[in-house]
């Protein structure tokens, strides 16, 4: 066996590990059911892309994914739909993980293996593994980034700005959250917040209104990169440069900027939604009660939580083959 | 073209679902000639008129047109031949200006855009013809009254600079005056060698402007070619109705000098812009009208002392209490009903079946013994009654009533306020649009329900209406009552003098 | 009672039982036509279709949206509209999940749901009926309004709900029937007969047929307008504690574009937009036609891109077979 | 919808000039009223407010919006309803982003974005007039295939926009003023024209008001109402071409609900959702109030949630005080 990846442009550093070692060959067939939120933003559909594509290499595998829906109530037909059409392993990217604990719970009493995808569920009894990003650690890692460079610049009482994506989902409020608790370690606070639906329309528009709010600026973080590309277009349009900017997630896009270094945006901090792949490999691997090459046990692991990653342009090379085109 | 036949029609027939409503019809119109159509209500009249304006097509028949076989497929192709019509229900756009209105379909126009100013002087040129400069050619139609509304449609029809108009009873809601001003028109366009189709109830009308006389009965045509001023009455009402009808009002039975406690007092009511200080009585048994011309204001009374408008001052008492301003549930609860002026938009639920629309006002009272809950075999056997009372044709209470002709609709809107606790009826125009045979009937019944103890207001435009049925008459001129007296006591020249000057003669 | 004495004319022919039924329910049988096919289709497409299981699925599926489309036949019936149906599904999700309400049990949460929703649609109707604002204005700005009051409540995050038992109801079966299927079906038969068994049904035809004719034959417009609106939100109020049973969570996103979903199954379901006139069969009809295209869908492994493209072209098929299906049995 | 033919009150005075103006026009004052209290709270509770930056920001956010509504103006009027605005302007987004479409330059790309709007406008139009299917379900429909296609078109990405030509678009002035805000001018000047001064408009009010008698004055109002989609389509194609401006990209998320923001922008300007009476100038200062409400909430830091609950109670706010202006001058 060899440590080759067989796709190398779809993996990176972090990620050499997961292949290999004989788990790739052909193994008995898994069925595997995918529902995910409706693919209403980039990163969703990203999210979409990656799990569809991931399971387009092994033949063994049968991908069925359901209608994205964005009404919980929906999303939980679907997936009863899917465990009535007798899948072997769902991967649930939940609208709401509280919400869909009872239908992954009865997908597991009925036998069927669930990955639950991203946003956790409320009982680990709902999932045999979970896998997705740090949104606290991802807030955490813009403003510490954010706050090491106003205070190497020595800025006193920064203007600090921050797009948020959809303002009443779970995962928005733990961005912000810990966005503000970093900041915090420095004596800085938020000082003008917009919240955009994590498309790119809104992210101009909310922006171009932000940037009247705050006629000068000091730094930004947008939470997501999709909606980055209208941040960015918001700013330029305004003819403003004054401030640095963050981004989040690691698009493709956003690296070629911070490599660059033309202009406002300076860093991003990851959440991939390369976890879809590693989801469907999960899932195929749990279907024929595989392991995980590079551990020692023989199951797969309970929970991977990813970390959020802080990219620069120092190390932005090395993560520009993992970021997705939003 | 020989004979100067304009239009030949041969063997119409147009079947609805469930009614035939022509059934081979013939009708010849020649050009300068006005040519009458009668029958009953239902008999069919709008339907062969709307066949000729390619409104409906017709399932079986044919068309010439100036000697050439034509059919209409739709209402433009029947315009550009030179036909122009005035329908029964009121066909214009209310939030379209009386200018816009005129010259729908056919603007003023050069590329599409319209000229505006060129286009309001045609109007208004068409409009004074008519002897009504005073309708503002800019106003939207909406914020018309019923009668200048009717005119608009009138002067729409003679924009078109037609060959034939077509006149479903244009002179249903015009009154006496303006009747004598739209056969001048009908004058005018005859010397022009235009043809008229024109459809009226009131005989006395067909005699004043008809050549030619066509009657049709249950969708046939069984008379033809009779000549209009000449055919003694009694020969044209039993073609159609098929007996012999008498033109009467039934004799008066109740005192007009009677002392009963009234039923409805009214004093000092007053709507601001429309009318003032309008004191009148209606006791139990008596028939009380309100003479007046289009715009004098008789309808806002009507209205008003019913609360669908909100009075200014004045005070109305029903049986001695007093109702409160605007509203309507306390005067139907105190016992009036109103049948109202304009049924389509007033009082028609025109999709509903007609028993729907009988009960709509006594829902309460078509319950069983849990309130709220309806009972609908009930609700079907009163509405029967009650229509079959007034003859509705046809006598199908689940029927939508749109599909009932003009006439009957109104006997629906009269049959509503026959069921139940009515102490007081107020009536605009009962009679618009009722044929010979059910008017009579209609008069017999409001006689009847006045001797059952009943009171009842009346509001007509026809002169002979009011003086005929009324016990006493009140006579309003701008706003103003400037008479009341006994309805014997006047005669229509009398009435009209009151209505023209404010004075007696 | 004073109609002259002729007895009533008896109708000449005795018209056949679906010429007796009346235009708009004859619609309906369009609609079950439709529903037929796409039955047809799915037991072709797919194994899975024709089971129990599924059925049930999509029994319940429907039920929720299915109780927020019944509300909403009657206030567009009535001549209105509500966009914040699906508002305030949200705003009672929550208020029902706060800890305060939690503490009083099961049945106070549902109540407490119910009233939420009763008084959103209250405050509709009043500003409607009374303060004779139009409809789409007011219900759209209580839809905005109560999804900022939901998240405010809950903080922006999603509430659990700890009450065992109205997560039960969720899992509940009467008779083999899952509870929820049976809460849509008791909400439509009540609704049912309320709309063409009394006179307040009676009268919501006639405000949305005809306002004006309905005022001047005494009826009061105004009051029953706004009980309409009542009636709407007591639905949501429902439908949000079957969706807390259901998700077993309360949350401001929870709803989301209801008012899209219920007013199109209103309007496929044969009710005019304009008022006056449909029936709420064809809104269950309705309802049960968009649920069963989209289970189809995913029984049948479709991408959802190209899901959203075939289900507009069925959309349009459907309507068209409606129509069909309609002048034949005229 | 009854007809509207009942008699408003009656005023027999001559009236002044605001009277004279037409009932539609005067309630445009109540919105300029609405607009002015909004600039004031705007001044009073934040210095950015009034600044020359600022209020170009106010513009330039509602030229999209405005374009789309202005094509909505005249279905609306014109007694229809188009639910797939937001959807077309993501497919026209999109199409025109595609490689082989950029790589015949900004200018092909802006046609083929407005051919795009406008045949799938046309389809609309199509389907409603010709097939005689409820405008609601068929623009649904269209809806919900259109950002399909979209979706699949750009295979779930977001395409950026690589020419110059178009990005400069949202940045270019003209005299001084943004040509985003130009273009909407232009295009509401010619809409206004097309439907007060032409033909087309006024057969576009009497189809609304009552397509009956439209058709009895031989109006052809089939075709009418098919152009009328197909200008709504166009309409949207406009915007799709200063979306990619603003956002330099093409996305099949774009223009997500506009559908909804555009009829409530017409709807809070007068114009009746059952079609015959209405004015673009009170749609576009719709279209103003809202955006300028959004500006002051987002300038005062409001957290979102807040933002809503308020806009809501301000919505409500803003008609009754619209109403009352209006029966002040009238
Ligand atoms: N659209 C329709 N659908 C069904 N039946 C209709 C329709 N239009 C008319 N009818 C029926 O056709 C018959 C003729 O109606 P029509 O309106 O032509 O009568 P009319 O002679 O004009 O009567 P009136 O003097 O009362 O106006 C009536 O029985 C009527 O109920
Ligand atoms: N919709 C309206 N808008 C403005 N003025 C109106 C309106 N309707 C009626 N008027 C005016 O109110 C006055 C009374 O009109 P109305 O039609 O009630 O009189 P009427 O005596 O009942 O006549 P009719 O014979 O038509 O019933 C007139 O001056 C008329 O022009
Ligand atoms: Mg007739
Ligand atoms: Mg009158």
């Amino acid at each position: 066996t060899s440590n080759e990846p067989d796709e190398p442009e779809s993996t990176g550093a972090s990620q050499v590990a997961n292949t290999g070692s004989g788990n790739d060959e052909p193994g008995q067939e898994v069925v595997i059911g995918f529902s995910a939120p409706a693919a209403d933003h980039g990163w969703i559909g990203a999210i979409t892309t990656k799990a569809e594509e991931e399971a387009a290499k092994y033949e063994d595998v049968d991908f069925q994914a359901v209608e994205g829906s964005n009404d919980v109530n929906q999303q939980i037909s679907q997936v009863e739909t899917l465990i009535s059409r007798n899948v072997n392993v769902l991967v649930i990217l939940p609208f709401d993980g509280n919400a869909l604990t009872e239908v992954g719970i009865k997908a597991m009493e009925a036998g069927i293996q669930v990955i639950n995808l991203d946003r956790v569920f409320s009982s680990a009894r709902g999932y045999r593994t979970y896998i997705g990003g740090d949104n606290y650690g991802m807030g955490a890692a813009a403003g510490y980034y954010l706050a090491q460079q106003l205070t190497e610049k020595g800025v006193k009482d920064p203007v600090i700005g921050e797009v948020q994506g959809i303002a009443d989902l779970p995962l928005t409020q733990d961005r912000s959250k810990g966005f503000e608790e970093a900041l915090a370690t420095a004596g800085f606070k938020v000082s003008n917040k917009v919240s955009a639906q994590f498309t790119v329309e809104s992210g101009q528009q909310v922006t171009s209104n932000l940037l009247q709010a705050a006629p000068k600026l000091d730094a930004l973080w947008n939470h997501d990169d999709d909606q980055g590309l209208g941040v960015l277009a918001a700013i330029e349009q305004a003819g403003r440069d004054e401030f640095i900017m963050v981004g989040g997630a690691g698009s493709r896009n956003m690296m070629d900027l911070i490599k660059a270094d033309s202009g406002v945006m300076k860093a991003t901090v990851t959440y991939p939604p390369s976890m879809a792949a590693s989801a469907v490999k999960l899932a195929r691997l749990v279907g024929q009660s595989k392991g995980m090459a590079d551990l020692v046990e023989l199951g797969v692991p309970a929970s991977i939580t990813l970390t959020s990653e802080t990219i620069t342009k120092e190390n932005v090379d090395q993560y520009l083959s993992l970021g997705f085109e939003s | 073209m020989d004979d100067g036949v304009l239009l030949r029609m041969r063997g119409i027939v147009k079947q609805f679902p469930g009614v035939r409503a022509l059934d081979g019809v013939d009708l010849d119109v020649a050009a300068g000639q006005v040519h009458c159509l009668l029958g009953q209500n239902g008999a069919g009249k709008s339907t062969l008129i709307r066949v000729l304006a390619g409104a409906h097509r017709p399932d079986e028949g044919s068309l010439s047109w100036e000697g050439e076989d034509v059919s209409f497929s739709s209402p433009s192709s029947a315009i550009q031949r030179g036909i122009a019509t005035i329908y029964q229900e009121l066909d214009l756009v209310p939030g379209l200006s009386v200018a816009d209105n005129l010259y729908l379909g056919h603007e003023k126009a050069t590329a599409g855009f319209v000229h505006r100013s060129a286009q309001g002087a045609a109007a208004a040129a068409v409009l004074k013809k008519l002897g009504h400069s005073e309708i503002p050619v800019s106003r939207e139609v909406g914020r018309l009254s019923a009668a200048q509304q009717q005119i608009v449609s009138l002067a729409r029809a003679l924009a078109r600079d037609a060959k034939l108009i077509v006149m479903d009873e244009p002179s249903a809601v015009l009154a006496h005056d303006e009747v004598d001003n739209l056969f001048r028109v009908i004058r005018g366009l005859i010397a022009e060698n235009v043809a008229v189709v024109y459809i009226s109830h009131r005989l006395e009308e067909i005699r004043q402007i008809g050549d030619m006389v066509t009657v049709l009965k249950d969708g046939r045509t069984v008379a033809t070619g009779l000549p209009a001023k000449s055919t003694p009455t009694p020969e044209l009402v039993s073609l159609m109705t098929g007996r012999n009808v008498e033109y009467l009002f039934p004799p008066r039975t109740s005192d007009p000098f009677s002392s009963d406690a009234p039923l409805l007092q009214v004093e000092g009511l007053a709507l601001k812009g429309a009318f003032e200080g309008v004191d009148l009585v209606v006791r139990p048994g008596e028939i009380v009208g309100l003479a007046g011309l289009v715009g004098a204001g008789r309808s806002e009374v009507l209205e008003t002392i019913y609360g669908a408008r909100r009075r200014t001052t004045g005070t109305v008492r029903m049986e001695g209490r007093e109702l409160p301003a605007g509203s309507v549930r306390a005067a139907v609860k105190a016992g009036m009903g109103l049948a109202p002026e304009e049924r389509k938009s007033q009082a028609l639920l025109l999709g509903e079946p007609v028993a729907r629309n009988v009960t709509l006002a006594s829902l309460s009272r078509m319950t069983k013994t849990v309130p709220g809950w309806l009972d609908r075999r009930r609700e079907k056997i009163t509405a029967q009654e009650a229509t079959a009372g007034l003859e509705v044709r046809p006598a199908d209470v689940t029927r939508a009533v749109k599909t009932l002709s003009g006439g009957n609709q109104q006997k629906v809107v009269l049959a509503r306020w026959l069921l139940g606790s009515t102490k007081l009826l107020l009536l605009d125009e009962p009679t618009r649009g009722v044929d010979v045979g059910a008017r009579s009937e209609i008069y017999a019944l409001v006689r009847r329900l006045a001797d059952d103890g009943m009171g009842v207001l009346l509001v007509s435009s026809e002169v002979p209406e009011v003086l005929g049925l009324a016990d006493r008459v009140l006579v309003m001129r701008e706003g103003q009552v400037v008479h009341t007296g006994p309805a014997d006591e006047l005669d229509e020249h009398r009435v009209l003098d009151l209505v023209m000057e404010g004075i007696a003669r | 009672m004073s109609v002259s004495t002729a007895p009533p004319a008896v109708s000449t022919q005795r018209p056949g039982v679906l010429a007796r039924m009346r235009g708009t329910e004859v619609r309906n049988l369009g609609l079950v036509a439709v529903l037929a096919v796409l039955i047809v289709i799915g037991a072709v497409t797919s194994e899975n279709f024709l089971t129990t299981d599924n059925l049930e699925n999509i029994l319940v599926s429907s039920s929720v949206i299915g109780v927020v489309t019944i509300g909403m036949t009657f206030v567009i019936i009535g001549g209105g509209i509500d966009l914040s149906v699906g508002a305030i599904v949200a705003l009672a999700s929550v208020w029902a999940t706060t800890l305060a309400t939690q503490s009083y049990g099961p049945w106070m949460m549902a109540l407490c749901a119910i009233l939420v929703g009763a008084g959103a649609g209250l405050a509709n109707g009043l500003l409607i009926a009374y303060g004779r604002l139009v409809p789409f204005i007011v219900t759209l700005a209580m839809m905005v309004s109560a999804r900022g009051l939901a998240a405010r409540l809950a903080d922006n995050r999603t509430q659990l709900v700890n009450e065992q038992g109205i997560k039960d109801l969720a899992k509940t079966d009467v008779l083999g029937i899952p509870l929820m299927v049976i809460i849509l079906a008791v909400v439509a038969a009540l609704g049912w007969i309320l709309l063409n068994r009394t006179t307040f049904g009676r009268r919501t035809f006639a405000i949305g047929g005809n306002t004006e004719a309905a005022r001047l034959a005494g009826i009061d417009t105004r009051l029953n307008t706004a009980l309409l609106y009542v009636l709407s939100g007591t639905c949501c109020g429902i439908a949000a504690v079957m969706l807390l049973a259901r998700t077993t969570t309360g949350s401001s996103t929870h709803g989301n574009l209801y008012e899209l979903d219920a007013i199109a199954a209103v309007i496929i379901g044969g009710t005019l937009l304009s008022g006056g006139r449909g029936t709420l069969i064809g809104s269950i009809l309705g309802v049960l036609v968009f649920i069963t295209i989209s289970n189809i869908f995913i029984l049948n492994n479709l991408a959802t891109e190209t899901q959203n493209i075939a289900k507009g072209l069925i959309i349009v098929g459907a309507v068209l077979l409606q129509r069909r299906a309609n002048r034949d049995t005229t």
